[in-house]
């Protein structure tokens, strides 16, 4: 699984973009997101903050949306363009 | 192309010429642009970075273009939007929706800035007096691109 | 000069750069072009003719800005309308609203265009197949600028 | 007193613009009007219609606004600029 990070997220855990395996029992973006977090220091959080968003194969997603190693999945801060 | 990101700035009338081009039935372009301003919350800003996701930027505007298309009678738009180092008086981003009649163009291009101020990736990092930090995301914008979300009216 | 009534052409970026020109407070250019269409009213235009009160017409629409600028945050307004022949794909007028954020430049930019539309003394005859005729007010302008004298909440 | 005539009003009367002084009694926008009905034929008809607009000194204005003979007197159908 490709993983990226953009933003103040991605200056915060001091990466941009990533590439895993995912294990036994990462199935959504919720268990994801939490053994992301599992790694403990910034990224328990960093990833816990509940303004994150993300996106699935640059879809926005939901705690529920599915994911699997050939997913594309992106961490970041709400938008501030325009 | 309807959509572009670029670290390039953009011409104005050459944007609207492009959008124009060969379709006498258009009699209404309403446009906008965005600027980077010299003060931001107080604060004096003398430079910004904009970061965006690309690939999911472009497929976000786009979506919200088609948004706009189905809901008002439009006959086309065009979005850029700059990412990279910018300074005060800079433009930032240029939205155009033409139509045959002014009432859809406003609404649509007013509808597709303030839902791409809420939906597109893209982040602001202002270099400050007192150090660079990330803008923080405003709720006023999360208003406006919610009140195209009710079911009132809009006399358009 | 906020307001212009000519026959010439104007270039959209020369304008709104010069709305722009030292004032690094602007973070908002709402603007709208009017161009002139190859139909009305189902029947084809080859061409036509803008008519308009030289005095009248400049201090009509200086006075539809001054409105706007009381009534919303806005930083300047610029304003060009062109007269004489036209043709379809020509550019007929031009409305620029600069202001500190873009729900005022986008409200006051709608208000000038609408209140432009029914209060500024200008005239339009259409060549179409079958001879000139003068087009008729349209009853949409009118209703287009009473929705701004409603006292109800405008959200910007 | 100016008088000008734009537009439909314009072809309609075969004049763009002319010079009167004011006879006695004509002091008000619907005097005046009045007055260059009593001309007759394409006068009558035209000012009277009722979607005449009238400014004075290049404001609009009402069937009770004064009018004198150092006034600008513009009569004019509904604009459709834009």
């Amino acid at each position: 699984m490709k993983l990226l990070y953009f933003a103040r997220l991605r200056e915060r855990l001091g990466l941009g973009e990533e590439s895993v395996e995912l294990p036994p029992g990462v199935a959504s973006v919720a268990q994801l997101r939490a053994w992301l977090a599992s790694r403990g220091g910034e990224w328990a959080d960093a990833l816990q903050d509940r303004s994150v968003r993300i996106a699935v194969n640059q879809d926005m997603a939901t705690a529920d949306t599915p994911v699997t190693d050939a997913d594309e999945v992106a961490f970041f801060p709400p938008v501030t363009g325009g | 192309m309807r959509v572009r990101v670029q670290t390039a700035d953009f011409d104005i009338s050459a944007e609207i010429a492009a959008l124009r081009a060969g379709k006498p039935g258009i009699g209404a372009v309403a446009s906008f642009i965005g600027v980077c301003r010299d003060i931001n919350d107080g604060d004096s800003v003398a430079a910004m970075t904009l970061e965006h996701y690309p690939g999911m930027t472009e497929r976000s505007i786009e979506a919200i273009i088609d948004q706009a298309i189905a809901r008002w009678q439009v006959t086309d738009a065009r979005v850029v939007h700059r990412v990279g180092d910018l300074r005060p008086l800079d433009q930032i981003v240029f939205v155009a929706v033409a139509a045959e009649h002014r009432g859809a163009a406003f609404a649509a291009c007013e509808f597709i800035m303030d839902y791409l101020k809420t939906q597109a990736p893209f982040w602001k990092r202002e270099q400050t007096p007192t150090g660079a930090r990330w803008v923080d995301a405003r709720t006023t914008d999360e208003a406006a691109a919610a009140r195209w979300a009710s079911d009132a009216p809009t006399g358009r």
